[in-house]
């Protein structure tokens, strides 16, 4: 089953091709990276994803439903959720409320009925609570429970990123740079944690930068270079691709001279 | 119910000052005057500390719901509560018309915009001589009664208004501990974020600049019954500012702080009267030194100062136990 | 930790205020204040509050009022409604005082009357608008001529010379807004037309674009009713703009300042005022001229030139404490009473006359009609 | 009706020529530390009080009082940056904006309790016989400050773009850590913008009085003027902060003069909001756009 279909998406900006022509398929219950060199155009390629920049072409389909001209509650809404390559967290919530905040698609309640306390109010935020310590715990986040999101170290936010985007109980987990900046060790955390993502029935997108972690946890690999596809396949596939190893080695080669 | 724990605090201080202080002109002239200050930096907390959509322009809300209540009351004898209701109505749609533009500005052409809009409020009210009565103002404004229990009294007038304060404070309490308040919060802390995880943080920030300025409104319209007279001056931009000022003395995102930094501004010139023509001066040097060496606020500031007290007493009983908590 | 030592010195002195005993010696004569000390319209609460201070001082200094102390107790509501409320409650319900002059604006004073009136304590206002004893309330009085009075001074003389086409520029605050209301309602009654009404705000720098207005007008005079430094500018303006029309201020304007300010433009001004700025003009027979001397020199010896408005306050006090005198007790409705019964008293601002009907007291031949010549001022009549 | 269009535009660049100076010291401060400086106007005030206070009780020829006064200003807005804004530094922009209006207030308090609550004026640089254009008129004074505001428009253009330390402190605004690492002195060119601004203030401040008068209150209303041509123009483009002065006085002179006096300053905010709702971030802001 295809959980998500690109087609033909282009985006510029002012006049400087980003993505050109872009297709490719997300099967369900995979782990699905994309790969290419800094300023390849993946992090455009999330915002479009994630409804943040409109493309200038093509179409995005998840689940059958075109995303392209929703906002991005709206695509959040349809089941995708994203973390992101700047830390993007609430430094001014608990940890706790960070990821409550992730249950907001699962509740319901309004401003109104919150300030006047009505009973189902009660009800939920016990269920968003536990929702929260459900998600903090699958990250392994448990003991920083009580904390400040503005007190706890690098590493650690990184994964509390991820436990807010999945407290929303996405489909579609788009995940950028999650190693990036992180030590050994918490890398080795981060792709048991993927992989404990994928096995819980998520979709997960990826974009990074580290190769034994891409290789080892995806399923599938999409190497794209100024903003087009240059490869496709299982990792043992692209590692053995010629264009891929040209355009990596190749510009390497080049700095080199 | 912990995070109602400073509502109980604030409630039983509203109910013994009278008792403490009975007959004060403390209790019941300039805590009225507080109290009111307070429901408004509350409203304007939920705005500014908690959304972190900063606005300069709150006193028009607090006008427009004063004018309604003064104008529909001396010139057409509505009934004042039909009034209050009325004028909530108008600053309703006010504020919803005007959200959506201008709360797509960030940062301070935010601040420009809805200070242009204060102004605005502010010179109509001057213009509009034929209703609003220019800037002499307005007066012969009917008190409130509650069930034949007429509000014609200093004192009755700090129950009433300490009773909305207590409840205008319960119910931002119960936002922020809500799914809506986190959202709030989220979008201050990162609106791609907040939108991410579904938050509509067009319609969110639309909604707490309507509430916030319904609960001005009901403020401004007490004003009005309360002081019996209106007039433009208490609602221009300079008392936006002030407002401001009591929501960050007090300190930002704390809807106690909110209340102190209003109780703070509004007792301070009253005790500086004594100091004539150095007032401005000192008040001007206590503001920016609070501001300076707290800026977090007073309430956070305190609160941290303690803290510290504690852990250095704590460490210097404790010894090497402690040492991890450093 | 010093700033903690400072806000909690602070907290202690705000309880101390709190319970501190409020009992006064009833041995002297409290008299209650609020002026605009600061703010736009310091002109008027700074000349007053010297007064009421260099006066009250004067008294108690010579052994009192009537062998009674006076207290003054006074408050700056920086011309703000709100603010003047609050101090007025504070006078009466903290301080205790015995009767209030105060309130330099329109505003204010309009904004304590109805406080006033319930709390039954005589009220004295320092402020212009007819709107104050218009219809008369109580326990407030008016000292200065009314801003109706000077608008029909103003259009007297304009048709003494012929002027029936006026143009109006007004500034935006009270003093103006009011002013502008009165000249427009009292224009037909002189057979005047308004043929441009314009305003500026009280800060603004700039008032050509409203002047080259009026200029394209068949207007015969410029009538302005404003304060501070609009008046000045506008003075300027119509000098720069060649308009060589008769320019007509207020009596907001009857200050040295305003000739100091508005310079050369300022020569054949006219603008309606109570006789202290002509006081060494007027003829020795007229009955105000001994105290618009003394007023004005001791005055003139403490703070600089001389004001009316600073004239009100001592109006203001000396009806007040003939009243208490003539009442023999501070007791508030009989203090009231015997203000409501003034008569002939000679005050800067004219000779009053009150009746329960006029709590002003003043007639029309109370105002001169000046002209600035030579940088001063001289009664065209 | 040719003609009174005319004095209209030339009323409203003379106005806005003022704006444009208290808009170009708010852009300065903006782009040096971020931070928007209420007390702004209040430096107008100073420069404009103390040249006042100078030449006339001190009795010092008009050009050194006015050098005096221009150095108290500076010497006030440096004062300002290093015990009031320096301390502060990392506090969040809103404590700034408070700090800077306790501060302008705090200003106003000693303007106050030295030069009491009187209006002044300056004498004329000139004289004050007007000068005819077709059938409008300017002052000499007028003349005196457009020149002088457009002389000051040019030095900050090229202090900013063809000297070391005016690209230092430009340095300073787009990386704090880098230009101190690069061996620029922040704190010393964080001292040299607020000076700069102050010295603007101060010149608008002393240019104007012979034709606005000024008294300790002066600052307020200029200060927000000129917050509100800064932010028209684009907030952290000096240029832009000019041309926003320039287009607000003209707006402000040409409501009154066609449209209605009461409301011109209500006209000026409306077509602000305009502006803002079409353009963002100002008529010559940049776009600002988060990295995620």
């Amino acid at each position: 089953m295809t959980l998500l279909e690109v087609e033909g998406l282009s985006k510029s900006f002012g006049g400087v091709t980003a993505i050109a022509d872009l297709c490719f398929k997300v099967p369900e219950q995979q782990v699905y990276s994309v790969i290419g060199p800094n300023g390849a155009g993946k992090t455009t390629l999330f915002n479009m994803l994630s409804g943040i920049y409109t493309p200038n072409e093509g179409s995005i389909k998840f689940q059958n439903r075109e995303l392209i001209g929703r906002l991005p509650h709206q695509v959040a809404s349809l089941g995708v959720s994203r973390t992101f390559q700047n830390l993007q967290m609430f430094f001014n919530m608990s940890v706790l409320d960070n990821v409550k905040v992730g249950c907001h698609l699962r509740t319901r309640s309004r401003i109104w009925s919150a300030a006047l306390r009505l009973p189902g109010i009660f009800r939920e935020e016990r269920q968003a609570e536990a929702w929260s310590r459900e998600a903090l715990e699958f990250c392994r986040l448990e003991e920083f429970i009580g904390q400040e999101a503005s007190a706890l170290p690098y590493g650690v936010l990184k994964r509390l990123e991820i436990a807010r985007a999945l407290a929303a109980k996405p489909s579609l987990l788009l995940m950028d740079e999650p190693a990036a900046g992180l030590n050994d060790t918490e890398t080795v955390e981060m792709r048991q944690l993927i992989r404990r993502i994928c096995a819980s029935g998520v979709t997960v997108l990826l974009v990074e930068h580290n190769m034994g972690l891409v290789m080892d946890v995806s399923d599938r690999i999409l190497v794209i270079d100024y903003g087009s596809r240059l490869a496709e396949g299982t990792p043992t596939e692209i590692q053995r691709n010629p264009k891929v190893i040209q355009a990596y080695l190749g510009g390497e080669v080049q700095y080199a001279v | 119910m912990r995070y109602l724990r400073g509502f109980f605090i604030l409630t039983a201080i509203v109910v013994a000052m009278p008792f403490l202080f009975p007959d004060n002109y403390y209790v019941t002239v300039v805590a009225v005057a507080a109290g009111l200050n307070a429901i408004l930096a509350v409203s304007l907390n939920l705005l500014m500390g908690y959304a972190g959509q900063i606005s300069l322009g709150h006193a028009a809300f607090f006008g427009i719901g004063a004018y309604s209540s003064a104008i529909l009351t001396t010139r057409f004898g509505w009934n004042p509560w039909l009034a209050i209701v009325a004028g909530m109505a108008l600053t309703c749609s006010v504020a919803f018309l005007v959200a959506r533009p201008i709360l797509r500005l960030k940062g301070h052409y935010l601040a420009m915009a809805t200070l242009g809009l204060g102004i605005i409020v502010n010179i109509l009210l001057v213009q509009g001589e034929r209703w609003t009565g220019g800037p002499d103002g307005l007066g012969d404004i009917p008190t409130l009664s509650i069930f034949g229990w007429i509000v014609d009294s200093d004192l009755r007038w700090y129950i009433v208004i300490g009773s909305v304060l207590l409840l205008v404070v319960v119910l931002a309490q119960n936002i922020i501990n809500s799914r809506s308040g986190r959202a709030l919060r989220a979008l201050h802390g990162s609106e791609v974020a907040a939108e991410m995880m579904g938050i509509n943080t067009t319609a969110t920030k639309t909604a707490v600049f309507v509430l916030a300025a319904l609960i001005a409104s009901l403020a401004g319209s007490l004003f009005s019954h309360q002081q019996t007279f209106v007039s433009p001056e208490s609602f221009s931009f300079f008392f936006s500012i002030e407002l401001v000022t009591m929501v960050v003395l007090g300190g930002m995102a704390s809807t106690y702080g909110a209340v102190l930094g209003a109780v703070i501004l509004t007792f301070l010139p009253e005790l500086l009267v004594v100091f004539e023509e150095f007032e401005v001066m000192i008040f001007g040097a206590i503001l920016m030194l609070m501001m300076i060496f707290l800026p977090q606020g007073l309430l956070v500031g305190f609160n941290e100062q303690i803290r510290k007290w504690l852990l250095q007493r704590a460490r210097a009983s404790g010894g090497e136990q402690r040492r991890d908590i450093a | 930790m010093s700033i903690i030592k400072t806000i909690s010195s602070l907290a202690v002195s705000a309880i101390l205020t709190l319970t501190g005993s409020q009992l006064m010696a009833s041995e002297t004569i409290k008299i209650g204040s609020f002026l605009a000390i600061t703010g736009g319209a310091s002109f008027l609460g700074d000349p007053e509050l010297k007064t009421l201070q260099m006066y009250v001082e004067e008294i108690n200094a010579a052994g009192g009022h009537a062998g009674k102390q006076i207290e003054l107790v006074h408050y700056d509501t920086g011309g703000r409604a709100k603010d003047a409320v609050k101090f007025a409650k504070r006078l009466i319900q903290k301080d205790k005082v015995d009767l209030i002059v105060g309130g330099s604006t329109s505003g204010t004073s309009l904004a304590v009357m109805p406080l006033v009136a319930e709390s039954e304590i005589p009220f004295i206002s320092l402020a212009g608008s007819v709107k104050i004893i218009y219809p008369v309330q109580k326990w407030t009085f008016k000292m200065p001529h009314t801003d109706a009075m000077a608008a029909a001074k103003i259009y007297g003389d304009m048709r003494k010379r012929g002027i029936s086409k006026v143009a109006l520029i007004s500034g935006s605050g009270g003093f103006g807004k009011s002013g502008r209301t009165q000249s427009i309602n009292l224009a037909k009654q002189f057979g005047i037309t308004i043929v441009a009404d314009e305003s500026y705000g009280a800060k603004d720098t700039d008032m050509t674009a409203q002047l080259t207005k009026i200029r394209d007008t068949d207007a015969q005079a410029i009538l302005n009713f404003g304060f501070g430094t609009g008046p000045a500018i506008v003075t300027k303006n119509v000098r720069q703009l060649g308009i060589d029309l008769p320019l007509y201020q207020s009596h907001g304007v009857a200050s040295k300042k305003f000739i100091e300010l508005a310079g050369e433009a300022a020569e054949g001004v006219r603008l309606p005022a109570a006789a202290l700025l002509v006081a060494d003009q007027l003829p020795d027979s007229d009955p105000q001229k001994a105290v618009l001397l003394a007023y004005k020199s001791k005055f003139e010896a403490a703070h600089g030139p001389v004001s009316t408005f600073g004239g009100h306050a001592y109006d203001g006090l000396f009806i007040a404490l003939d009243a208490i005198e003539r009442a023999g007790t501070t007791d508030k409705a009989k203090v009231r009473d015997e203000i409501e019964n003034t008569k002939g008293f000679i005050g800067t601002a004219g000779v009053f006359n009150m009746s329960p009907q006029d709590h002003l007291g003043l007639g029309m031949d109370a105002f001169k009609m000046l002209e600035i010549k030579n940088g001063n001022w001289v009664i065209v009549e | 009706m040719f003609d009174q269009i005319l004095q209209f535009l030339l009323t409203g660049v003379t106005v806005g020529a003022t704006y444009a100076l208290v808009a170009l010291g708010f852009a300065i401060i903006y782009n040096a530390s971020d931070v928007v400086n209420f007390a702004q106007g209040e430096f107008v005030m100073i420069g404009a009080m103390s040249a006042i206070a100078l030449s006339a009780s001190n009795g010092l020829p008009l050009w050194l009082a006015i050098i005096i006064s221009i150095l108290i200003t500076v010497g006030v807005g440096m004062a300002l940056q290093r015990f009031a804004i320096a301390p502060a530094r990392g506090a969040s922009v809103v404590t700034t904006i408070i700090i800077t209006i306790g501060a302008s207030i705090f200003l106003r308090g000693i303007a106050l309790l030295l030069w009491g609550k009187d209006i002044f004026a300056l004498p004329h640089f000139s004289g004050e016989t007007p000068i005819h254009i077709g059938e409008a008129t300017l002052l000499p004074q007028n003349i005196w400050v457009m020149g002088g505001g457009a002389l000051m428009v040019i030095g900050v253009h090229y202090f900013f773009n063809h000297t070391t330390q005016g690209k230092a402190v430009l340095a300073c605004s787009c990386n704090r850590t880098a230009a101190h690492l690069v061996g620029i002195n922040v704190s010393r060119m964080m001292l040299i913008a607020y000076g700069l601004s102050a010295m603007l203030g101060a010149s608008a401040g002393i240019l104007v009085a012979p034709i606005t008068f000024t008294s300790y209150e002066t600052g307020v209303m200029l200060g927000l003027k000129g917050f509100s041509a800064a932010i028209l123009g684009g907030m952290g483009n000096p240029m832009g902060a000019v041309a926003g002065g320039l287009l607000l006085g003209l707006i402000e002179s040409l409501a009154a003069g066609l449209i209605s006096s009461g409301y011109k300053d209500a006209i000026g905010f409306v077509i602000l909001l305009l502006v803002l709702f079409f353009r963002p971030s100002g008529l010559f802001g940049k776009a600002s756009a988060d990295r995620v």
